[in-house]
């Protein structure tokens, strides 16, 4: 497929976003100032972004411990995002959800999800939600390789095949989960095996070609939205920082030699090199809106900074809604 | 118009007008379409209202309950079907984990108007998966609101409440009250969640029960009556928020006071009952708490065994006596 | 491959034995005479006998809420069985089990479940403890196509396979969960197709056919024990009675028509009847088989109701285990 | 001989020791293996006893309690890990249904020795689903034990005899005690199960309490010590089962009780202590056993809002001066 400068520059843009956000998170982190467990996204910034690309804020998504990166991608804005991370009263969830529970229902993010798998149901009720108001908007859910061993997420894919639901599965597939690799989890090597025994249909794409990634998202997207039910993509991917954390516990289960030769294939620098050399953009395009966002990342910081922490009376308030009209 | 029909079929009707009343309610679970529940309580639903709205799902209770989360939180009042309460286990992530907290997490962004409805309880020699009463489990959990209905009249008003609320809410039906009778009016009503029912009153001393032990208790109330001994029985039909307060005034005016219930007693609801009266009545109370409960065991399969285990109307009667046995103030 | 006479001959006991055991239960329950739920194996004798008929007493199976079949099949005796199902003190699980929950350890029974799927994770731990000890024991987890949908199943084939363990599954498939076809709750036809995602061969084969269970259960063992890891297998069979109880609530749920082509298929009939035209067995030898076992479940059926209940001080019996030399 | 190491070297060691005696015993879990789990609790055991008997297991909580149930009846003495407690809901039937009720549901005839381990409790800002408290679930299911220790010592010897129990064991290690130091023996020993310790001496008011906010209620009696108030710390370590004569015991000198728990105070363990206590101590209680526990939420993120959300010594020691406040008898 050809896609419009527009369309590329935009994706661009959505995995320079999710670097210098995770980027700016790593380091904040490192000096303490991000209080409890971050799961950085850099190296995979390719599948956010290109699968949210195909989306419209309309459209959901769940996600997983690993989820700035994809609320970044459906249009997170850095202010609230940051904030929530520093625990900020202005954040997105108030300072009560963090890196692990970051949401924003306004861009139709469900919710990074601290239990493995647990967004797959998630967006699989919201996909139900959808067709029953056939309102021609679709849900994705992200997910890694290792959760695809978990009960939830099967449960999740023969669901949404069963019923037939506008649903998008995407399986980032970095080989590992936490510390450990694939093979010593699972007896497969390719999680789109999976899909025929849901009855949907399963295709792998290179987890660090956005463009490869959008093709693929648009592609379920239509597929779903034509009735036919939900589709599994399974971007090959990895992530260059450690499972949580920067340095994580500094002890090593990966060679250095596995995460150079990944990191060779970085997302955004190898998709800025094939758009200077396709004449789509230049240098100086792609150094601007690098220096835009950096600037955007710095005041995001700096609100965050400034935000004041909840008020301790906070804690029992919105444990549950209000039901108008109940006489309770 | 009121008449006499089953708690089954009060369940039923809850769910049928509100379905009719509102759109975005819809029906999920195992066995619920075509055939209508095995406790039939979705019968004829999925005539009535279709399969768009009446959906026979997977036996996939993680699914459900996400399936009522995920559409919940997209804008629909789910209401999503756990056979059995002891599967609630099955799918224990997606109940506390996930619908209990969504809101919370999310600053309280989000809404999550979902029933889950489940068959609770025991005496028909079901066995240790098919028969506990775990209520004690999901009203320990933040964010959750949890119903267990003891006759036709509160079940329709309960139910009607539980789809009418944003909050995800468990509603038990007692399995061994499926085929009572009771009066229920024709048209919609909702009882709120969170107020208890005197179900008998009485001046001599307290008994605090639920589901089908709270029918049981009303018996040995009569009972009792006729002993002079006057009973008063509290049912709070909603296990949380419970109705402390109206259990505290009877406390008062009584000064003694038990609780039954079917679950086992250690850490069960009888636990807290208790721990809220004494903390709350300390000085009112002429003997401690009294608990009938069911032991420490898994439910046995066999009716001799399981008439024992239960808490029997014996066994509420002596343990009655036994707290109007101390003396008084 | 080829089976002695006596091979096929004690196969045709094990679903003689089941479906006597099974006809009988049907009787009791229908004049009140079991408490509690009762999910007849009849139509289904040929997989479990096929399945059980390769295994040894030391291998273990697990089973389900549909288990008399699967106890019977491997070798479990009347009388105690029956004792069970009435809730008598002589039953196997001292009538605290009851037909859900009916096992035998001594014949490697691990259980009926109530909790659908909830077999297979367990089925996994006792291979787990047969690669650990390198006995030559294999252990095999029966399941209904149902319940190829729940999380439980999904995760312990998984690990199964991660694990190259020396495990079977089977699966029978009687084209129903309760009262629900299958097509309403997954988009595939064949729970093989689920085979490839663990990494695991997956065969099909007539669930009527107690020989052609026979032989796949034959080659499955043998990979196994070659430590080539589980297989799946698909044994495409049907329930001629209700999900539970004979006739259940009396809703239909199925067509007659559907219900007789099956019944036509008859496992022990037709293999009967092939039997014969072989020139293996006559008429006579099988009617003494009928005639021998039949006197058995009357016997046992007398044990059973001769059987006291339980005491009732024996509800706090058994919940523990003792643990010698624990000072506690 | 007696050494200093930590919280979670007293667990390694005792695991390490007890599978060098027992070829029976082996280890299962996510990530336990080459990297010695997240907490490193499992640290150097797969070098040492080799892939076969510490095994990395994929992301399946159900699979890794059913497959420490299987090999447990199959004769294994498996210890199983759950990362974190909040995990445990995605296993619970494996846990509730299947591994508490073998034995009972097989009328006594299976065996099943496993210990399953987990990290529990707050104060990590690991927000709401990596901070809970959820013993009280896991107690209230006849058939499973449930040890959580306050202290190095503690863990060596509860953990040692976890896994020669012949009974699913559930070890709780609190995260925020992990690198407690304190001194552990070298050699093998065990604690039984079931026992409490009375951490701390006193005749005023008892306060019963375990796990980080045991060290936190005797640090409160430290400073109370000073204005000359006298408080019994009593750390029942294993909650299931509970050791309630020590607790009687206590209460029958002191007069006066207080629970303190990290878990939320709605049906939490602190109802079950309470309600026994004025059950089998009603005469002796001097003021109501107060409770101090979590409010009615989830745990919220925000490390202010969380430091407000635990009982804090300032809670802890209002509690104490409310009990005492009330006139004696
Ligand atoms: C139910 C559950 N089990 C375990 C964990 C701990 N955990 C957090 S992330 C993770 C690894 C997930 O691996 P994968 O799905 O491949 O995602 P990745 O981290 O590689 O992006 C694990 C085991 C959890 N959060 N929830
Ligand atoms: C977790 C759980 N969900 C639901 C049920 C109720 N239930 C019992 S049997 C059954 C159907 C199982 O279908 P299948 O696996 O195909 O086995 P079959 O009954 O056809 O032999 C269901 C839904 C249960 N026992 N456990
Ligand atoms: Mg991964
Ligand atoms: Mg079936």
């Amino acid at each position: 497929m050809d896609f419009s400068t527009d369309v590329l520059m935009d994706m661009h843009r959505r995995m320079v976003r999710i670097r210098l956000f995770e980027e700016a998170a790593g380091q904040l982190a490192e000096a303490a100032k991000l209080p409890g467990f971050l799961h950085l996204y850099v190296g995979q910034e390719a599948v956010a972004s290109g699968v949210c690309a195909a989306l419209t804020d309309e459209d959901q998504i769940t996600s997983t411990h690993r989820g700035h990166g994809h609320l970044v991608a459906k249009g997170g804005e850095f202010k609230p995002m940051m904030a929530e991370l520093m625990a900020k009263s202005t954040g997105y969830n108030k300072g009560k959800g963090g890196s692990m529970h970051i949401s924003n229902l306004d861009v139709g993010m469900l919710g990074a999800n601290g239990i493995v798998g647990a967004g797959a149901p998630i967006a699989v009720g919201a996909g139900f939600a959808n067709k029953y108001r056939d309102n021609g908007v679709v849900s994705a859910s992200f997910f890694g390789d290792g959760s695809t061993n978990i009960g939830a997420f099967h449960e999740a894919a023969n669901m949404a095949c069963a019923l037939k639901l506008p649903v998008l599965f995407i399986c980032e597939n970095n080989e590992y989960g936490e510390f450990t690799p694939r093979d010593k989890t699972m007896a497969i090597t390719d999680i789109v095996d999976r899909a025929a025994g849901y009855g949907m249909p399963g295709v792998i794409v290179d987890g660090m070609d956005v463009v490869a990634i959008h093709e693929a998202a648009l592609e379920a997207k239509k597929r779903a939205l034509a009735g036919d039910g939900p589709s599994l993509i399974e971007a090959k991917t990895y992530r260059f920082y450690n499972h949580h954390g920067v340095q994580n516990l500094g002890l090593k289960y990966r060679t250095d030699d596995e995460v150079e030769v990944w990191k060779q294939r970085d997302p955004i620098f190898t998709f800025e090199d094939r758009m200077i050399e396709a004449g789509t953009a230049s240098r100086d395009d792609f150094d601007n809106v690098w220096a835009e966002l950096r600037a955007d990342i710095a005041e995001a910081i700096q609100f965050a900074e400034d935000s004041p922490v909840p008020e301790v009376d906070q804690i029992l308030v919105d444990v549950y809604s209000a039901t108008p009209g109940a006489a309770s | 118009m009121t008449r006499k029909i089953g708690y089954v079929q009060a369940f039923n009707e809850a769910v049928r007008q509100e379905m009719a009343a509102n759109e975005d309610v819809f029906c999920a679970g195992e066995d619920i379409g075509a055939f209508g529940g095995v406790f039939q309580s979705y019968a004829g639903l999925q005539k009535e209202f279709g399969e768009r709205r009446v959906v026979d799902t997977p036996i996939s209770e993680q699914a459900i309950i996400g399936l009522g989360v995920g559409a919940a939180v997209a804008g629909l009042r789910p209401i999503v079907d756990i056979m059995f309460m002891d599967f609630i286990a099955v799918a224990f992530d997606q109940i506390i984990n996930q619908a209990a907290k969504v809101k919370y997490m999310f600053g309280g962004s989000a809404t999550v108007p979902m029933t889950i409805t489940t068959g609770g309880g025991g005496g028909l020699s079901a066995a240790a998966q098919h028969s506990q009463s775990l209520e004690a489990l999901i009203c320990h959990i933040p964010g959750l609101k949890v119903v267990y209905p003891s006759n036709p009249y509160d079940m329709k008003g309960l139910m009607t409440s539980c789809i009418r609320e944003n909050n995800p809410t468990i509603m038990i039906k007692h399995k061994r009250l499926l085929g009572m009778q009771g009066e229920v009016p024709e048209e919609p009503y909702a009882i709120p969640l969170g107020k208890a029912n005197v179900l008998r009153e009485g001046t001599d001393v307290t008994i605090v029960s639920w589901a089908k032990m709270a029918n049981d208790c009303v018996d040995v109330a009569d009972k009792l009556a006729s002993e002079g001994i006057s009973v008063e029985v509290i049912d709070p039909r909603t296990m949380q928020p419970l109705d402390t307060e109206t259990i505290i005034e009877s406390v008062k005016k009584t000064n003694r006071v038990i609780v039954v219930h079917e679950a086992v007693r250690f850490a069960g609801l009888g636990a807290e009952v208790a721990a809220q009266i004494q903390e709350e009545a300390f000085d009112y109370l002429d003997a401690p708490v009294g608990r009938v409960a069911a032991p420490f065991s898994p439910v046995p399969f066999s009716p001799v065994l399981e008439a024992h285990y239960q808490p029997s109307p014996e066994k509420i009667t002596d343990a009655v006596r036994s707290v109007l046995a101390r003396p008084g103030a």
